[in-house]
């Protein structure tokens, strides 16, 4: 240990010119302006993460998507009437709903528009038996096993999750499709339940005929404590 | 120039130095006698007394760190109780639903969080730091009090003139200096 | 006189004679705002770096292939990173076991090496904070175990033992900080009013947050010290108790044991003492504060040590006998297994460098003299890494399933972890060394200023 | 457009009436309209580059035309729209998006057929099981015909026509062949050879015997490395006749297997394994009475000898005195052979003659013509023939000794007298034996063109190679043991086109463009001539999978006299200190032909537990004597040549001799088998096919890595596996059961829909490792490789643990306990999760959700039975496989994941649904697991533990059943059947 002598003693404090404090008065608002924006930029980075994944930008809800052929379920379906499984014919017996082949345009519009400009894709694909190219709406992750005839049987209706189709130029996505969107129902079926006939219906209204979700959810053998299982949809 | 130190009162005032504690508090322990109230005490380390002289007592720390345990205790066992009951029941390996022994441990630990953060917080509250700048600073030979050196610092009283009063209780030498802080 | 009763009066001495407040301040202070950087840290800092680099390297190349890069197999799922993990969290317990748990006793030798110790804690739980998350199969996933709402609906699972681990660390983590920058602070504030350079005025200006000393600085300080030190004595035996249960709250023969939470606490501690051994007989001598850590702090320090692990060869003895007594036909395997099998020699290592090597110490002079004790310290640290090595691996590799039964082998990425891992640590603590000061003023002149009042002792 | 939309209503038309499962089973009415195939193919366009590019699964199911995308099979997070969805152009009729169905065909195996039905998804095939209809699957499948699919999407096969080993075109090997058919046509096909394995395809021969008309002078010669010359010649030694014999275990009281691989590769061995079983489990069941009894005599363990009661190991000579004396015994041979036969025989011959009429005697490929003839001598002695053995017609068209056929065509080639040499599915130059040297006398064929799905050693030393239409893609026919035929039909378009023989084969007879549908039909329209309507009959005969009634009819196969005289003399005692070489098929590679499939490489060999190597195989005893360790490299000499080859000691190995397994060590291969092992061939002499005496063993210090999955095979803890003798079960029928806790601390949960479980019968399990290759292509398992399994990182879901009890070298029995996920109520591996990535669901399954997991494999080290597997690596993607070979149904793991069985969720999850939309429970047996399913001998019984009358529930009612490690409470739904053993009073255990 060095000898006590080299530390620096203060001389007499009189006549020994003051050593100023480090910092200015200004330091301290420095401070607190720092310490606030951090606070703020904290509370603002936890709100964004807490609302960007309800944002339209996220789950792309509402925001219709460019197709080779402009179809619009509007037409088809809110104009002609014509049934959904018309053209997504295995919606009732398959996991999936089915895209229409080519082919399936054609029955009508061989008649019909025949050389309308914008059909020409569809002509062309049905020439050249090369698919047509849609842009998917509603897209799952590989992980999840998503069945649209157990929906559709148990009463669960198309409008439900893909929203109002019949009233969409281009198509949109009608809902989330997340996680918790999916677990919403499945905890809670009875609300979004309806009687089978108005599965395909596209603007049902309960009336007082109707009968209540719970009876519906008993009628359809539906346990919502069972739905919640992770092996429901995860294999 | 107003001395204002960390206690808050903005007063002209002066400052005695002192190299040796026992002096500082054998001066301290006259001053009050004297009658002189606003005093604050400044050194590199805590001297035992001070504060029963100036008549101190802290409460509140102590009482924001119980509370802030029982938040601990409560909110660490909901949390968990809300993620395994309410949230998301899952059967996990045949186990309860509400398996609290399993829940202790985070429970103590989470409490044990929610101490110390709030408790360093609190601490910087009623210490008002971080304070980079407080005109104390300026005085003369302050920087000795986070080495070597005890500081009384005496708040001038409105209409005495207590110069040679001072000078009687505090009398220069043996290591006491009296530092008139002009106004 | 004699020279034992010289060793006597030395061994009584916590501060060598003529010390004085003022020049413990102006000694520490000016090895980190004076003296110019000594070759030895160069050399050691360089050393240390190099090693991080490794550090960088491995977990580059575990993240980019995985975990698979590892010694890791089937049934033997964990392997190092699990073992370095208990390791690292085992030293870390000696900085708080001693700034916490011996302040609270009022021991007068803790001073001095408070700051050494804490310090080492501080980069010690960096170390073991980090290996759980590259442990991980996906580590980016790992905030996964954070309960934040999403928009899975999904939560944590709370009653894991993992879990329970991952908040303790967390805690630990933030508490051993906490608990060191609070100490820090009045030694902060020294330095902004002794710096002479501008940089570093402001430097420790800043770290100091304007604290003036004033009695009622002190009174809240002294108020917060002893409640964060009264917290983090029980925090880090909950750690260490909840690490064993990582293991004890599996049903895998030779984890399953109700043993482990306390067996856990007393393997921490002897590490903990160990290393802070290791890092006080050279420091002292580099950084000349012979005068204030004295023989007494050393003798202390080796005697707490001893205890531990008298502590820990008694749960050794336990392990050991446990098996045979309740006469369970798979914990015997594993045990038999660990006494004469694959991996019998890291058993008896451990043994031996854990629970005879430091028996040495019940003899004085061997306690005295510096280059054996550390030694002995070297010893025990790298004992304490065999075991966790052999609680893991050991364990594992005589499960439930005969069919199953395989061994490990490390690869050189386990070892090239293990050695970065080192490297990291050092670090930090070298960095430290250049920017901190080592011992703890304001506690120091208290110190004296109490032998003053009370008259030498 | 309108004919198409006609067309369509045509099929639809046709097909009414017509019920689910059964209508596609028929392909074929649809075939039969080509604008029909147009359509079908026309959907996958270049698909054949996608291959090899490595594209994404998505990315391919959008290019398959997978409006099944829909299916929430592909997909993507937020963000990440910018997908394609890609319908159909014209939807195949009667095609549903996302519904599997199931197509009838045959998958050959060694020329004989398995049954099988191919699950379609979008017209794809994803996977093979067995066809319950057919006699040689009856719904079972060996882990080979399995990996059928792998090999239809192996990249590895030859997509192009090669010329002297370079790509060349489809055209020039036309002229090439159609030039030469002037000159042949003038010598009457003297120089035409045809080169074929073992045929049993009606119409193949059919073509053949059509060109023999034209070419009078060609010859057909045929090579079955791993062929059964010897129970040929053997019939021809009893009979004069060569006959088939087929096995009725499920009529055999007492069984006497040498060496006989009726439970491991026979034709018809999953039928076997299923007769052989039921009476195993009879004691168990509650009849004691029918249990059989096996007794064992073999030199290299075979998987009936692990089943024997009584098993005794020796060497190949001793065996032949053995069965010499038996004969003696039996009065099926002179008295002077009694001499020098073991103590036990007398006991085993009273046995068997005490059953007379229920008394079996089965004899395997390896063992030499004397044997065979006098196994037919002795089974006529006990009155077999009739009862548990019929003799059929040879089911092999035109059947020769291979051998002779081979040695004649090597003969030819080498004098020159051979100028066109058709090689049709073939890979002489590997497979031949050594000392014939057919590569070099190859050289001296002009034009040689070989057919085949792989370009192979023999390929590359042809004039020309043909890539073969695999199996799945293409038409022909074939018969099963039992001579019942079966119609391949097309599964799907050729990927990488590709030529089937009968095609090639009409190029000879003058066809410019031959149509394989047209060839195989046409034979049978010739067949179905006055049997009713053809058409109809063709139908059914594709939509059952079989041709109804087409099994070989029994006859009456009546012994020459004096047998003993005839038979070649008893070979030289091969004892005393040299050693004998046994030449055996590796149970999966068997000739080598399946090298490049990882499946089959990595699926572990049964006893030895070996992937990715074969070893020289020794009993410990011998090993001892030699100095030998496991792993040690030894040189092999013999006057045959020399063989480096790694040794592994197998327990219950024949001492003085080592078992060479061959199919390893293809040098021109794909990726994955290219250099794995040894080439045992290079020893093979055809005079000496299955054994070479006077070899010998030189350490030579260096060592091989041998990749095995097991390391601890004998029994510590009686616990795991559960075993008694018959009369022991007797007296305490509840051995099996222990005591075991009944309070847990916790409130039991309620299953109140269903408690699945499964029930294990060790009583049943032959050790076949069907259910672990099932298990890997139902549940899209990777394949790791040699290295990842030398670091035991294997990710098979089931595994197959073999145990032996008594003293290593020469155990008492041999068990094997199949392994996978017990799904305990109480689950160790759940409760320390900390992300909750494993839990339980309502009907009390151990689910695994493999997006949740963040790979802390704590649940691994939690799980008592180590029954779960970690993605240590990206090992999916690190596969080397097709993306559409995967089975859409199962998620692809990532890295860092954890996996484990799943008690096929996906089947049980696809079940449930089908059931709630008719609101009905779902039926006993209507969810199987891949691993039940693919089990030849019904050992795995999965369904509703709520349900008493259940087929599980029954079989859990037995006293037999026990579960596993349950003293820890884990309470687990998979419970096993202990096993019984029904040994001879007379004899003393061994």
């Amino acid at each position: 240990m060095p000898p006590p002598n080299n530390a620096r003693r203060a001389g007499g404090v009189t006549g020994v010119p003051a050593v100023p404090g480090v910092f200015s008065p200004t330091a301290n608002i420095l401070t607190k302006l720092v310490l606030y924006t951090l606070l703020a930029a904290l509370i603002t980075l936890a709100g964004g993460a807490w609302f960007f994944p309800n944002t339209t930008y996220a789950t792309r809800v509402g925001i219709a998507q460019p197709q080779p052929v402009p179809f619009s379920h509007e037409h088809h379906v809110g104009g002609l009437g014509l049934d959904c499984r018309y053209c997504h014919t295995s919606v009732e017996v398959s996991a999936t709903a089915g895209l229409p082949p080519t082919h399936t345009c054609m029955t009508c519009h061989s008649q019909i528009w025949t050389n309308a400009e914008l059909l020409a894709p569809v002509r062309q694909s049905l020439a050249t038996g090369t698919p047509i190219r849609w842009n998917r709406v509603n897209a799952l992750p590989d992980y999840v096993f998503f069945n649209h005839s157990i929906h559709v049987a148990k009463g669960v209706a198309c409008t439900t999750c893909h929203g109002p189709v019949d009233a969409m130029p281009l198509t949109w996505k009608g809902a989330s499709l997340r996680m918790s969107w999916c677990l919403d129902c499945h905890r809670d079926p009875a609300p979004n339940l309806r009687p089978k006939e108005a599965v395909f219906d596209m603007d049902w209204k309960p009336t007082a005929a109707t009968p209540s979700g719970e009876q519906l959810m008993a009628s359809y053998h539906i346990h919502p404590e069972t739905l919640s299982d992770c092996s429901v949809c995860h294999r | 120039m107003s001395v204002r130190p960390g206690t808050g009162h903005s007063l002209r005032g002066r400052l005695a130095a002192f190299d040796d504690p026992d002096a500082m508090l054998k001066a301290l322990r006259r001053l009050r006698q004297e009658g002189f109230s606003q005093l604050e005490v400044y050194g590199p380390h805590a001297v035992e007394g001070v504060d029963e002289l100036l008549g101190r007592r802290a409460r509140a720390l102590p009482l924001v760190v119980v509370a802030a345990g029982m938040l601990g205790v409560v909110g660490g066992f909901f949390l968990q109780y809300w993620g395994m009951v309410l949230g998301y029941p899952l059967n996990i390996g045949g186990r309860p639903l509400n398996s609290w022994p399993a829940f202790a441990p985070s429970t103590f630990e989470l409490a044990a969080l929610t101490i110390l953060l709030i408790g360093f917080l609190a601490f910087c509250r009623v210490c008002r730091l971080p304070r980079l700048y407080d005109p104390i600073f300026d005085a003369p030979g302050f920087e000795h009090a986070s080495q070597d050196r005890f500081l009384i610092w005496i708040a001038e009283r409105e209409g005495h003139d207590d110069h040679d009063l001072l000078r009687r209780l505090l009398p220069e030498g043996e290591g006491v200096r009296i530092d008139e802080v002009p106004a | 006189m004699s020279a034992s009763t010289e060793t006597e009066q030395e061994l009584a001495r916590v501060v060598e004679p003529g010390v004085t407040a003022l020049a413990v301040t102006a000694h520490v202070s000016g090895l980190v705002l004076e003296r110019r950087t000594p070759l030895w840290w160069w050399v050691g800092f360089g050393l240390a770096f190099g090693l991080f680099v490794l550090f960088l390297a491995a977990v580059g190349w575990l993240f980019i292939r995985g975990v698979g890069i590892w010694g890791i197999d089937w049934p033997i799922a964990w392997g190092f990173a699990i073992g370095n993990y208990v390791w690292w969290v085992g030293m870390a317990s000696g900085g708080t076991l001693i700034s916490a748990l011996f302040f609270l006793t009022r021991s007068d030798w803790r001073s001095a090496t408070s700051r050494i110790a804490e310090t080492m804690t501080v980069f010690c739980v960096a170390c073991a904070g980090i290996m759980p998350v590259i442990h991980l199969g996906r580590w980016w996933y790992f905030y996964w175990l954070f309960p934040y709402p999403n928009t899975m609906a999904l939560w944590p699972q709370f009653r894991s033992p993992l879990h329970w681990d991952f908040v303790a660390i967390l805690v630990y983590v933030a508490g051993s900080l906490l608990f060191w920058y609070v100490g820090l602070l009045p030694d902060f504030a020294t330095l902004r009013d002794r710096a002479r350079r501008r940089w570093q005025r402001i430097f420790y200006g800043l770290l100091a947050l304007g604290w003036q000393g004033s009695s009622q600085h002190w009174r809240q300080f002294r108020m917060l010290y002893g409640l964060f030190a009264a917290l983090m004595a029980p925090l880090v035996c909950s750690i260490h108790s909840i690490v064993g249960l990582d293991f004890a709250g599996g049903l895998t023969p030779g984890w399953h044991e109700t043993q482990f939470p306390p067996y856990f606490v007393f393997g921490a501690a002897l590490s903990g003492f160990a290393v802070v051994l290791m890092l006080v007989i050279p420091l002292r001598r580099a950084l000349e504060l012979t005068g204030v850590i004295t023989l007494r702090h050393i003798d202390v320090l080796a005697r707490l040590m001893l205890t531990a692990s008298l502590l820990l060869s008694y749960c050794y003895l336990i392990e050991v006998f446990m098996p045979f007594y309740r006469g369970e036909e798979r914990e015997i395997t594993v045990m038999t297994s660990l006494l004469t099998g694959y991996y019998a020699p890291w058993y008896w290592a451990k043994i031996v460098l854990n629970g005879l090597v430091p028996q040495l110490l019940w003899i004085r002079p061997l306690r005295l003299n510096r280059p054996l004790l550390f030694l002995v310290a070297l010893c025990v640290v790298i004992g304490m890494w065999i075991e966790r090595y052999v609680i893991v691996v050991g364990s594992l590799h005589r499960n439930h399933s005969e069919s199953s039964w395989f061994v490990f082998v490390p690869t050189v990425w386990d070892w090239a972890t293990l050695a970065g891992s080192v490297g990291l640590f050092l670090t930090g603590f070298f960095l430290a060394l250049r920017f901190i000061p080592m011992v703890s003023m304001f506690e120091l002149r208290d110190l004296l200023h109490k032998k003053q009042a009370g008259g030498g002792r | 457009m309108t004919a198409r939309k006609e067309l369509a209503e045509r099929i639809e038309g046709k097909l009414a009436g017509r019920s689910g499962r059964s209508l596609w089973r028929s392909l074929d009415e649809l075939a039969r309209e080509p604008a029909v195939l147009e359509m079908l193919h026309a959907e996958f366009p270049g698909l054949p580059d996608l291959a090899e590019a490595r594209v994404g699964r998505r990315r391919l199911l959008e290019l398959m035309g997978a409006s099944f995308a829909l299916a929430g099979l592909t997909g993507c997070g937020p963000g990440e729209a910018a997908e394609e969805a890609t319908p159909y152009v014209t939807m195949p009729p009667g095609l549903v998006p996302g519904v599997a169905r199931h197509v009838a065909t045959a998958v050959s195996r060694g020329g004989y057929a398995d049954g099988v039905l191919v699950v379609q998804q979008m017209g794809r095939p994803v996977q093979l099981e067995g066809n319950p209809d057919h006699p040689a699957s009856l719904g079972a499948l060996d882990p080979i015909i399995q990996a059928g699919i792998l090999d239809l999407y192996d990249p590895d096969r030859s997509r192009t026509v090669l010329k002297a080993g370079r790509a060349a075109s489809t055209n020039g090997m036309l002229k090439a062949l159609v030039d030469r058919l002037p000159a042949l046509a003038a010598d009457g096909g003297g120089g035409l050879r045809l080169l074929t394995g073992t045929v049993t395809s009606p119409t193949l021969a059919r073509q053949v015997a059509a060109l023999k008309r034209r070419f009078p002078a060609m010859q057909w010669h045929r090579w079955e490395a791993d062929g059964r010359d010897a129970l040929r010649a053997g019939a021809l030694l009893a009979f004069g006749r060569p006959v088939d014999t087929v096995l009725h275990l499920d009529r055999a009281k007492t069984i006497l297997a040498i060496e006989s691989d009726f439970l491991d590769g026979a034709p018809g061995h999953l039928h076997y394994a299923r007769d052989f079983a039921r009476r195993r489990r009879a004691a168990g069941e509650g009849r004691p009475e029918e249990m059989s009894r096996l007794y064992a005599i073999e030199s290299s363990p075979t998987l009936a000898g692990a089943r024997a009661d009584h098993r005794f190991a020796a060497r190949p000579d001793e065996i032949e005195a053995t069965v010499r004396a038996l004969a003696a015994e039996l009065g099926a041979g002179p008295a002077a052979w009694r001499q020098d036969a073991p103590g036990w025989l007398a006991a085993v011959a009273r046995d068997l003659s005490a059953s007379r009429g229920a008394a079996l005697v089965h004899a395997g490929p390896a063992q030499p013509p004397a044997v065979h003839a006098l196994v037919h001598a002795i089974n006529d002695a006990l009155g077999a023939p009739g009862r548990t053995v019929t003799y059929i017609e040879p089911v092999e068209a035109d059947p020769v000794d291979h051998g002779d056929s081979l040695k004649g065509l090597v003969d030819d080639m080498a004098a020159g007298r051979v100028d066109t040499l058709l090689i049709l599915g073939a890979n002489p130059v590997f497979t031949a034996p050594a000392d014939l040297d057919f590569a070099r006398a190859l050289a001296k064929v002009p034009l040689s063109v070989h057919l085949g799905t792989a370009p192979d050693e023999t390929a590359m030393l042809c004039t020309w190679h043909v890539p073969e239409a695999h199996e799945l893609e293409r038409w022909s026919d074939l018969r099963a043991f039992d001579g019942t035929v079966t119609i391949q039909q097309p599964q799907t378009r050729p990927l990488w086109g590709g030529w089937s023989p009968h095609e090639l084969l009409a190029v000879l007879d003058g066809e410019t463009r031959p149509d394989g549908h047209a060839i195989v039909r046409a034979t049978w329209m010739e067949r179905f001539q006055g049997k009713g309507d053809a058409d109809r009959l063709w139908d059914d005969a594709l939509r059952l999978g079989i041709v109804p009634d087409s099994a070989a009819a029994p006859l009456s196969a009546s012994l020459l006299p004096a047998l003993s005289d005839r038979l070649p003399p008893p070979p030289a005692s091969t004892g005393g200190g040299t050693l004998t070489a046994l030449f055996r098929p590796d149970p999966w590679l068997r000739d080598g032909r399946y090298a490049n499939l990882g499946w089959l490489q990595e699926l572990p060999r049964p006893f030895t537990t070996l992937t990715w190597d074969n070893a020289l195989l020794i009993a410990p005893a011998t090993a001892e004597r030699l100095g030998l360790k496991n792993e040690d490299v030894v040189e092999l000499r013999s006057a045959a040549g020399t063989l480096r080859a790694p040794v592994w000691r197998l327990a219950g190995h024949a001492p003085d001799c080592v078992t060479l397994p061959f199919g390893f060590g293809r040098k021109v291969v794909g990726r994955v088998g290219h250099d794995v092992g040894f080439d045992a061939f290079r020893l093979r002499r055809l005079d000496q096919l299955w054994q070479l005496p006077g070899v010998e063993l030189r350490k030579t210090g260096e060592t091989h890595r041998l990749a095995a999955t097991q390391h601890h095979q004998m029994i510590d803890s009686p616990d795991v596996v559960r075993h008694a003798t018959l009369d022991a079960f007797r007296r305490d029928p509840g051995f099996a059961k222990r005591k075991e806790p009944e309070h847990s601390l916790y409130p039991p949960y309620e299953y109140p829909r269903n408690a699945w479980g499964m029930a294990i019968s060790l009583d049943a399990c032959i050790g076949c490792n069907a259910c672990t290759a099932a298990c890997q292509g139902e549940n899209n398992i990777a394949v790791v490789g040699k290295e990842e399994v030398l670091r035991n990182r294997q990710m098979h879901w089931i595994r197959i643990d073999t145990w032996y009890e008594g003293e290593a070298a020469a155990p008492d029995q041999t068990l094997f306990q199949p392994m996978t996920c017990m799904h305990c109520e109480n689950a160790p591996c759940e409760v320390v999760c900390p992300v909750a990535a494993t839990m339980h669901d309502a009907d009390g399954l151990n689910v695994m959700v493999y997006n949740r997991c963040v790979g802390t494999r704590f649940c691994s080290n939690n799980c008592p039975y180590k029954v779960r597997r970690f993605n240590y690596f990206n090992y999916s993607a690190d596969d080397n496989r097709l993306p559409m070979s995967w089975n859409p149904d199962v998620s692809v793991r990532a890295r860092g994941v954890m996996e484990k069985c799943t008690y096929c969720v996906q089947r049980i999850r696809n079940a449930r649904i089908a059931a709630d939309r008719e609101n009905r429970p779902i039926r006993d047996g209507e969810v199987k697991t891949a691993c039940q399913q693919a089990c030849p001998a019904e050992a795995i019984v999965f369904g509703d533990l709520n349900d008493p009358d259940s087929a599980v529930s029954r079989r859990k009612a037995s006293p037999l059943d026990y579960g596993v490690l349950t003293d820890l409470n884990t309470r687990p739904r998979t419970t096993y059947q202990a096993r019984l053993r029904n040994p001879n009073p007379e004899i003393r255990e061994v």
